[in-house]
């Protein structure tokens, strides 16, 4: 999804220009390109008049916004208190060591994954969960998280 | 409006910082004499409490010149002047003089000594303030179409925005049709046909909006007026000259690109450059078969390169969409960074793109049908099929579209190719609005969605000094003034003005006075300093308050003490970092704030001497870029010099004045200048006070006030030595020369004049009086007679006797 | 006028003014790190609590912004404000052993480096956020920024390159009270 | 459809109980995002599709969640004159057999878990009973919800709608006498009154601190300055709590109505809702309720033709739990990073924008209808001296029945755990409950009889929060659960404070020695001062909480933390630097299961003979023992 000027004016032609609709602005961004290009950045802070380091503060306080391309699929494992009674820290080293990634989040050097951490997903009862794109999956297990990183592999 | 001024003065003890190093009932003492309203010493004037007994005293007594002795002025002015607006004290009526940074905290002497060091620059402040004239700020308007200069695709861009927002604006094109926009987008966008068909509809809402009016592209004979009245010349093919009236000024230019050299490679039907491969894509012309793109030029840079590989990566996605037979590869060096993201790769995999890196330091190497290269994975070498080889169009001189208008605008080339707007950094609040705005890809590579981003942006800006405008607040901050009875337009301060602020008249129209545009103008000063015959003037910081000031601290310095200019930027910044620091240095050395050295007026440099300083020495920042005044710095370098051979023909040592460049981080450097400098003044004798030396410093002085002599130092501003500087060069011995003889004469025709004060003279007597040779003299009284400088009285034994002034 | 006691000495002040501006024009001692004249305050590094009693409950503030109210009884030096300013220094001090003005709070609070102390860092910076604070709210500009958060939020310029905002005027050198502000200037300021 | 006047109201209350309660048969299937999880949305796309091929004369419609989370996918019968049955754990192939049967007219009995007989309405002039008579078969034998363990206890006042309409239908929500408490307010109350009842029905602040709402009010409703602002907190980042989340995607309009009351007593005409980026249904539902309330005159101008005029606008956060913090969530909606500042001056003073500001969250809001409907008197009926009305905790952890309950204040932690809960699962012992999330506490099982209430949780050094209840048995370990919370807020931290984030990290240094083995006696007392210093020295809520699961879990399991540091043993075997994996080769049967799951290859052996693990290769990362079907993995 290259980063065209139609694309952005479509998003920011909803927005007045007015510093309270960075954060939604950056949003929609964030849904359009999976990540928050440079130079969408750019236009988004000209578009509201806000300074280029408040858009970069705000990109990087909130854990919704990420500056580097994302993969295909996205990995969010829940941490919250029900999954971790549960055994969700295992799990979640067990995504890690699947995937490879080095650091506590990040993305697979081919772009297929991009693992997160999230805290709760609201869906405790089905604890230890993960969403991976639209989809939750609960109950899992080490073994279990294998096989699902085996089929979205596959897809 | 004049106003009688009444000063207050507030001393603060910094919570001990200050009273604990200075002793302030002392500095009380000293000042009881001067002539203020009020004076007071105060735990921290700058907190709440300290600001409403401020606000008490300036309503009790009426007061209207205000003067802290606290703190730097850099930071805590803009809280002073915040606080005491209420009670119609202005901004300029505050004069901070850092007492902490410049006193206390960087000198070890007594607390007795430092009192009498800092009622020296408190009295300088008082001195400058009393001379302080208020003025009124002038409303501006904004009248007629935006001004679309350049031809640049962001033009039209911002030419949309502006109709979207129901402003007029007048695009200069060479294409007067959407269509032959799209068929030449390619040499300066390439890889950006993908976009076309956006671009398309684009460009027709633009061509066929009633706000916007396409003016057919000539050669620019002129440009001058201020914002909101701009008028440009254009020299019609029958070389009659119409004009162009708009209110504001966008400048967009593109940088072209032209054929890549692929003669090493061969050349031929299969190899081309991305230009060729696109203009192919226009005529419909695609050939199926494999295609491999070939980013390489890495001498043109890496975001050249990355630029070139978005480019092919598109052109890719655009041919495969149209042929499915072409089977395109990118391949391009693992050193610049792909932004493709993963939904881009699922993309790239779908249409079977391929996408491989290869390692840049290894050359890779055509065959014929193959490139090989090697991979940085495997550290093999890996060859691929091509049926057509394509490599990146090389970037052109973006110079060399746009000279006729770099000739009228503040717009400069800068090593390299990029084309930039000045370069001036200022506080947001010491600059008005920007007004003139430029846009494009000559003032950096990058792709289509990006300059057209900048045109909105740039049409954002004008709108919003039209919506000042239209409030009445659009004001002109009138900080130069030129007098027009004193002007000659010579132009050199046009010449000169780092801003573009001051503009240029109508060629052919003759010596006309220059106007400011005073939304361009940055305060620098530059010009004002140049001004041969002293026409401009910087309004509430004019060279006559900094000489008050210095006479001023002049009158409470001792013998053995010594100036110190330093500019806001690099003198003043290092020394203030200096106190916190916690370095020390010795306590001689009085620094004197100025804009920047170029502002300052070389009759200072003489005056100061004059009234018996022993040295001086001039800090301001690194040559070249790092002066917030483009080149700011580097003028005052010649007046400093012209001071250095002054004094050499007065026979005094060339040593007492110096300059040196310290960066704001650096106040470690600084103090080693200020400690150099006194060190060398230390080795010195004090300044002579004898009537011949003093007659001397009086012809030295004079000399500086001579527009001859301004002339010649505001034309020989730069250093000849050096290639950068744009403009003529000339040998920089012939020139160091001129200027001598220049000085020597001026300087002589000086002494002559003071040593015909008071009494007439033959060329002897004068001879006897300047202890010169007689034959040095005479030829120099003619010409002084002639220009009516000195009059023929008589004759006597033979000789002529000359008195001051016309006959 | 509002009337309320520092250390049971009675004090008067303005609606608006804050303990702290209070205290220092009385010439009471209250030690700060974050808080400069030129900028609003921003309460972050909490250095200048004081314990405020209003007759009802007793709690602990920091006196940079908490506006004066009458008959409130401040105590700048209670057990429970030389807790948290004790640990603050001990925090502080192992983060950045090396800064004077540290090191100056240290020796006052008798507080040493811990054996949680950073090593190889001597110049920390502390996040006060006067350099920030000073570019946009002196200078007019934003070319710093606070990036991140929590333990991994710094200073900075948008994506740690050099700030085509900045104008390189040095007023965040200028009000920096550690000095992590010498090494970050080269990296952020204008090219 | 306009809805501009009291009969207009009246009428869509017609047409919406027609559309409730049809006479024609009824499906609805539970679509909140835990449904969704469950596979609920291939459950009513199935049936729907069904329906709709057959020509089916009922309709299938969705509804929101009624708490049973644990038996998700949850699907309802209503037959004409018959109770309406609940289904559990219904996936597509259940579902077609349901079909079958109830295409048929019948009710089927696989799958059911319990009938309603009655449906209270409490906003609508009492209750509808399904069916007259006498029930027969295997519904006669089918317990009535209020029979079920988890439902004996409960008392649904905030959650009045959820599971019973279908939360994008306005005309439901008044149906169930949505919107009439407004028309109530609007014409028949002054604002005064206004606050003055919600005052006197003791609502506090279902957020976290427990701030007497209508004293709130009253101070925002005395603020200078215009506009003033009514705002939602549903940023519900508590892990554990997602009470709010389930009430929007069931009930939106319930929120709507309570900022609408709320805006006419203050004075405001602007409101803005703050929801979690990460609840995209809820984010939705909202939507939908905003745009159709405002599509029927309900937002905007003039409404009910009072000339109240109100809008709201919908704020989605960005990820950062510490925006739930009203300065920092105010931040958030102007566009800045949600960084907390001082409260010295009251957000109902200077709030968003510096304007006076009204910040409640999402259940709170929920429970002002009913305030203003049913009077303050009744809703005082209700809960405990303090702490009056009802609670909705979301019940998680080691527990057999998870969901969401909705109890009178008052209940104690032991029958909410024994009763609602129905114990600990796999015959493991409970061993504390952890409530109000990262700024609560654990309570032990010595205080299970506590009742639930604002001021006693207080008092055991936990708090109330958003309501948040993980239970706990002996396999957790406490210094992890501490160190889990810590690095929870050590994340989240908006790293402002020096106290908070600093503090926190030194706090988690000393809890990371003692998980390790490591420490001394002292540093439990150098944590306690620590604790003391963050709680007191923190800029907001988030940092002066922080402590809190440390200081309950040092002040009841101190024996636990003494077991670290004195003994190197983690008596719940959960610290990884303290436990080691072993195989017991008396159980093991050699299946080479765990050889296989091993990322190390640390176990070795052949299939059939007894295998071993190497502990110099073991990074505990507990797959085998999971994997394990004979407990052959050991841990110690």
């Amino acid at each position: 999804m290259s980063v065209t000027f139609k694309a952005l004016e479509n998003i920011l032609e909803h927005y007045p220009p007015s510093s309270e609709h960075l954060i939604s602005a950056l949003q929609d961004v964030q849904a359009k390109f999976n990540y928050l290009p440079p130079e969408a950045m750019t236009a988004v802070c000209d578009h509201l008049g806000v300074p280029l380091s408040r858009g970069w503060a705000v990109a990087t306080f909130y854990k919704a916004f990420s500056l580097e391309p994302k993969g295909e699929h996205d990995v969010a494992v829940c941490l919250g208190t029900a999954c971790h009674v549960r055994g969700a820290a295992n799990v979640y080293e067990k995504f890690r060591r699947d995937l490879g990634i080095a650091g506590p989040e990040g993305t697979t050097r081919d772009l297929k994954f991009s693992l997160r951490q999230v805290r709760c997903l609201g869906c405790c009862s089905m604890a230890p969960v993960a969403q991976v794109d639209e989809e939750i999956h609960g109950n899992l297990s080490q073994r279990k998280a294998g096989h699902l990183l085996r089929m979205y592999r596959k897809r | 409006m004049k106003t009688e001024s009444k000063i207050g003065i507030f001393l603060c003890e910094c919570g001990g910082k200050i009273s604990n190093r200075i002793d302030l009932p002392q500095v009380s003492e000293l000042l009881r004499y001067e002539p203020w309203e009020h004076l007071g010493t105060y735990p921290y004037p700058c907190l709440a409490p300290g600001l409403e007994a401020m606000r008490q005293e300036v309503q009790a007594k009426g007061l209207n010149r205000i003067l802290v002795g606290g703190c730097s002025s850099r930071v805590m002015k803009k809280k002073f002047t915040k606080a005491l607006a209420p009670v119609g004290v202005e901004k300029h009526q505050v004069e901070m003089i850092n007492l902490k940074d410049h006193v206390a905290a960087v000198h070890e002497a007594t607390p007795q000594e430092l009192a009498r060091k800092a009622v020296a620059l408190i009295a300088g402040g008082m001195a400058s303030l009393r001379l302080l004239e208020p003025y009124e700020p002038v409303s501006l308007p904004f009248e007629g179409p935006a001004l679309i200069l350049g031809g640049g695709v962001s033009g039209f861009a911002a030419a949309r925005e502006l109709a979207r927002h129901g402003l007029e604006s007048a695009v200069f094109s060479k294409a007067l049709a959407p269509e032959r926009v799209l068929e030449e987008l390619h040499w300066t966008f390439p890889g950006c046909r993908i976009f076309c068909a956006d671009l398309a509809d684009f460009l027709r809402e633009v061509f066929t909006s009633p706000l916007v009016k396409i003016v057919p592209d000539q050669p620019i004979e002129y440009i001058i007026g201020g914002v909101g009245d701009y008028h440009v010349g254009l020299r019609q093919p029958d070389n009659t000259v119409t004009e162009v009236n708009g209110a504001a000024i966008i400048v967009a230019l593109d940088r072209e690109f032209g054929p890549a050299d692929i003669d090493y490679i061969g050349g031929g039907e299969r190899v081309c450059d991305l230009l060729d491969l696109e203009a192919q894509l226009v005529a419909g012309d695609i050939k199926p078969g494999k295609v491999v793109f070939w980013v390489n030029s890495p001498e043109h840079g890496q975001a050249a390169q990355q630029l070139a590989a978005v480019a092919a990566w598109r052109d890719s996605l655009l041919m495969v969409r149209e042929n499915p037979q072409v089977k395109p590869m990118v391949v391009y060096p693992a050193n610049i960074t792909l932004p493709l993201s993963g939904a881009d790769l699922v993309e790239a995999r779908a249409h079977d793109i391929g996408l491989m890196s290869y390692a840049p330091e290894v050359h890779p190497v055509v065959q014929s049908g193959y490139l090989s290269f090697v991979s940085p994975g495997d550290n093999l070498e890996h060859e691929v099929e091509w049926d057509t080889l394509v490599v990146p169009g090389a970037p052109g001189d973006p110079a060399a579209k746009a000279q006729e208008l770099l000739r009228w605008l503040p717009i400069y080339q800068e090593n390299g190719g990029r084309l930039q707007k000045s370069h001036i950094k200022f506080w947001p609040d010491q600059v008005p609005d920007e007004s003139l705005f430029f846009t494009g890809s000559s003032g950096g590579l990058c792709d289509l969605n990006e300059v057209l981003q900048q045109g909105k942006k740039a049409a954002r800006g004008v709108l919003h000094i039209r919506e000042k405008a239209l409030q009445g607040k659009l004001v002109s901050p009138v900080v130069v003034h030129v007098d027009k009875d004193l002007c000659q337009g010579c132009g050199l301060c046009t010449e000169i003005c780092p801003c573009g602020g001051i503009e240029h008249v109508k060629p052919g129209s003759g010596p006309v006075p220059r106007e400011v545009d005073s939304h361009l103008c940055s305060g620098g000063g530059t010009c004002a300093a140049t001004c041969p015959y002293e026409a401009v003037k910087i309004l509430n910081n004019t060279a006559q308050q900094l000489e008050a000031r210095i006479k001023a601290m002049m009158a409470r310095m001792q013998e053995n003490e010594s100036l110190g200019f330093v500019c806001g930027w690099g003198g003043l910044a290092s020394a203030e970092q200096a106190a916190v620091k916690g370095v020390t240095y010795p306590s001689g050395i009085y620094l004197v704030h100025v804009n920047c050295l170029g502002s300052l007026d070389p009759f200072i440099l003489s005056m100061a001497f004059l009234n018996g300083v022993k040295g001086i020495m001039l800090a301001g920042c690194t040559p070249k870029h790092s002066c917030h005044y483009h080149y700011g710095v580097d003028h005052c370098w010649y007046r400093v010099n012209a001071m250095k051979k002054l004094l050499s023909l007065a026979g005094l040592e060339r040593r007492r004045i110096s300059i040196g460049y310290v960066e704001v981080n650096e106040p470690e450097s600084f103090v080693r200048m200020a400690e150099s400098h006194l060190e060398t003044l230390d080795k010195l004798p004090p300044l002579p006070q004898d009537d011949k030396t003093r007659a001397k410093l009086w012809a030295i002085h004079a000399t500086m006030h001579r527009p001859r002599v301004r002339w010649v130092l505001g034309t020989s501003l730069r250093r000849p030595a050096e290639k950068e500087f744009p403009g003529s060069q000339f040998n920089a011995v012939d020139a160091d020369e001129t200027m001598i003889e220049v000085l020597k004469e001026e300087f002589l025709a000086a002494r002559v004049l003071k040593a015909l004060t008071d009494q007439t003279l033959n060329p002897p007597g004068i001879a006897r009086a300047l202890e010169e040779p007689v034959k040095n003299i005479a030829p120099l009284l003619t010409d002084m007679a002639h220009e009516g400088r000195i009059s023929l009285k008589g004759w006597e034994g033979g000789y002529p006797v000359y008195a001051l002034g016309k006959k | 006028m509002i009337t309320f006691t520092i250390n049971g000495q009675e004090v008067q002040g303005q609606d608006g003014w804050t303990i702290l501006e209070v205290a220092r024009w009385h010439g009471i001692d209250i030690p700060t790190l974050c808080h400069y004249e030129a900028v609003e305050p921003y309460g972050a590094c909490r250095l200048c609590v004081v314990e405020v009693d209003d007759g009802k409950r007793s709690r602990v503030v920091i006196s940079c912004m908490y506006p004066i109210r009458s008959g409130i009884q401040v105590k700048t030096d209670s057990p429970r404000v030389a807790n948290v300013r004790r640990w603050i220094v001990q925090l502080l001090l192992d983060e950045s052993p090396g800064a004077p003005k540290i090191q100056e709070l240290a020796k006052a609070f008798r507080v040493t480096p811990s054996r949680f102390k950073k090593e190889g860092v001597e110049f920390a910076c502390h996040l006060c956020g006067l350099c920030i604070r000073a570019c946009q709210e002196v200078v007019g500009v934003q070319a710093l920024t606070f990036g991140n958060r929590g333990v991994l939020k710094e200073v900075t310029a948008p994506y740690h390159q050099r700030s085509t905002d900045c104008i390189r005027c040095g007023t965040c050198l200028y009000v920096c009270p550690t000095g992590a502000m010498e090494q970050l200037f080269p990296q952020v300021s204008a090219p | 459809m306009q809805i501009t006047s009291i009969d207009d109201l009246q009428k869509a209350k017609g047409v919406g109980l027609a559309q409730l309660y049809p006479d024609k048969p009824k499906i609805l299937v539970g679509m909140a995002t835990c449904g969704l999880a469950a596979g609920a949305q291939k459950v009513y796309d199935f049936l729907s599709k069904k329906a709709q091929d057959a020509h089916w004369g009922g309709v299938v419609e969705k509804t929101g969640c009624i708490g049973f989370c644990y038996k998700e996918p949850l699907v309802d019968a209503i037959l004409p004159g018959q109770p309406r049955v609940t289904y559990e754990q219904v996936t597509p192939e259940i579902a077609g057999a349901l079909w079958e049967e109830l295409a048929a007219g019948k009710i089927p009995e696989k799958q059911v878990m319990a009938r309603i007989d009655v449906d209270d309405m409490i906003l609508n002039g009492g209750p509808r009973k399904f069916y007259k008579g006498k029930l027969k078969g295997f519904l006669a034998k089918t317990p009535r919800y209020e029979d079920l363990d988890f439902f004996k206890l409960q008392r649904h006042i905030a959650m009045r709608n959820c599971g019973f309409i279908d939360p994008d239908n306005l005309l439901h929500y008044i149906a169930r006498g949505g919107y009439f408490a407004l028309y109530n307010a609007l014409t028949a109350m002054t604002p005064d009154e206004v606050i003055a009842a919600v005052t006197t029905a003791g609502l506090r602040g279902r957020g976290g601190g427990g701030f007497p709402t209508g004293v709130k009010w009253a101070s925002c409703r005395k603020a200078k300055g215009w506009p003033k602002y009514v705002l939602c907190n549903a940023d519900e980042g508590d892990p554990g709590a997602y009470m709010d989340r389930s009430l929007i995607e069931g009930d939106p309009h319930s929120i709507l109505e309570g900022m609408l009351i709320g805006a006419y007593a203050i004075g405001s005409s602007e409101g803005y809702i703050y929801v979690r980026a990460e609840y995209p249904l809820a984010v939705k539902t909202l939507q939908r309720a905003i745009f159709a309330a405002r599509e029927a005159g309900l937002l905007g101008q003039n409404i009910l033709g009072t000339g109240f005029s109100f809008d709201i606008k919908l704020n989605l956060g960005g990820g950062a739990f510490v925006c739930g913090e009203s300065t920092a969530l105010m931040a958030s909606i102007e566009g800045k990073p949600g960084e907390p500042r001082a409260k010295y001056v009251h957000t109902v003073d200077k709030g968003l924008w510096d304007r006076p500001s009204n910040l409640n969250n999402v259940e709170t809001w929920a429970n002002v209808p009913v305030i203003i409907a049913k009077g303050a008197d009744w809703y005082r009926d209700t809960g405990t001296e303090g702490s009056k009305g009802t609670k909705i905790f979301s019940l998680v952890g080691q527990v057999k029945n998870v969901g969401l309950v909705e109890v009178p204040m008052g209940v104690s932690i032991k029958d909410l755990v024994m009763e609602v809960g129905g114990g600990v699962p796999e015959n493991r012992e409970f061993k504390a409950i952890q409530i109000g999330g990262p700024s609560g506490g654990c309570i032990p099982k010595e205080h299970w009889g506590l009742p639930i209430d604002f001021d006693s949780l207080w008092d055991a050094g936990a708090i109330m929060g958003s309501g948040g209840m993980i239970v706990m048995d002996n396999s957790t370990c406490m210094v992890d659960v501490a160190k889990f919370f810590l690095d929870f807020l050590i994340d989240e931290s908006c790293g402002k404070c020096i106290p908070c984030r600093l503090g926190l990290k030194r706090m988690r240094e000393i809890l990371e020695e003692f998980s390790a083995g490591k420490g001394s006696l002292e540093d439990l007392e150098e944590l306690q001062s620590l604790s003391e210093a963050v709680k007191d020295g923190s800029l907001c809520a988030l940092g002066g909480s922080a402590p809190n699961p440390v200081l309950t879990t040092l002040r009841y399991f101190r024996d636990e933390y003494e077991a670290h540091i004195l003994q190197g043993k983690c008596p719940a075997a959960v610290c990884k630097d303290l436990i080691t994996y072993s195989i017991n080769p008396e159980l093991c049967n050699g299946c080479t299961a765990c050889v296989n799951e091993c990322p190390q290859g640390a176990i070795t052996g052949t299939k059939k003979e007894p295998h071993t693990l190497n502990a110099s290769l073991c990074i505990k990362c507990g797959a085998c023992f999971e994997v394990c079907k004979f407990g052959a993995v050991a841990v110690a």
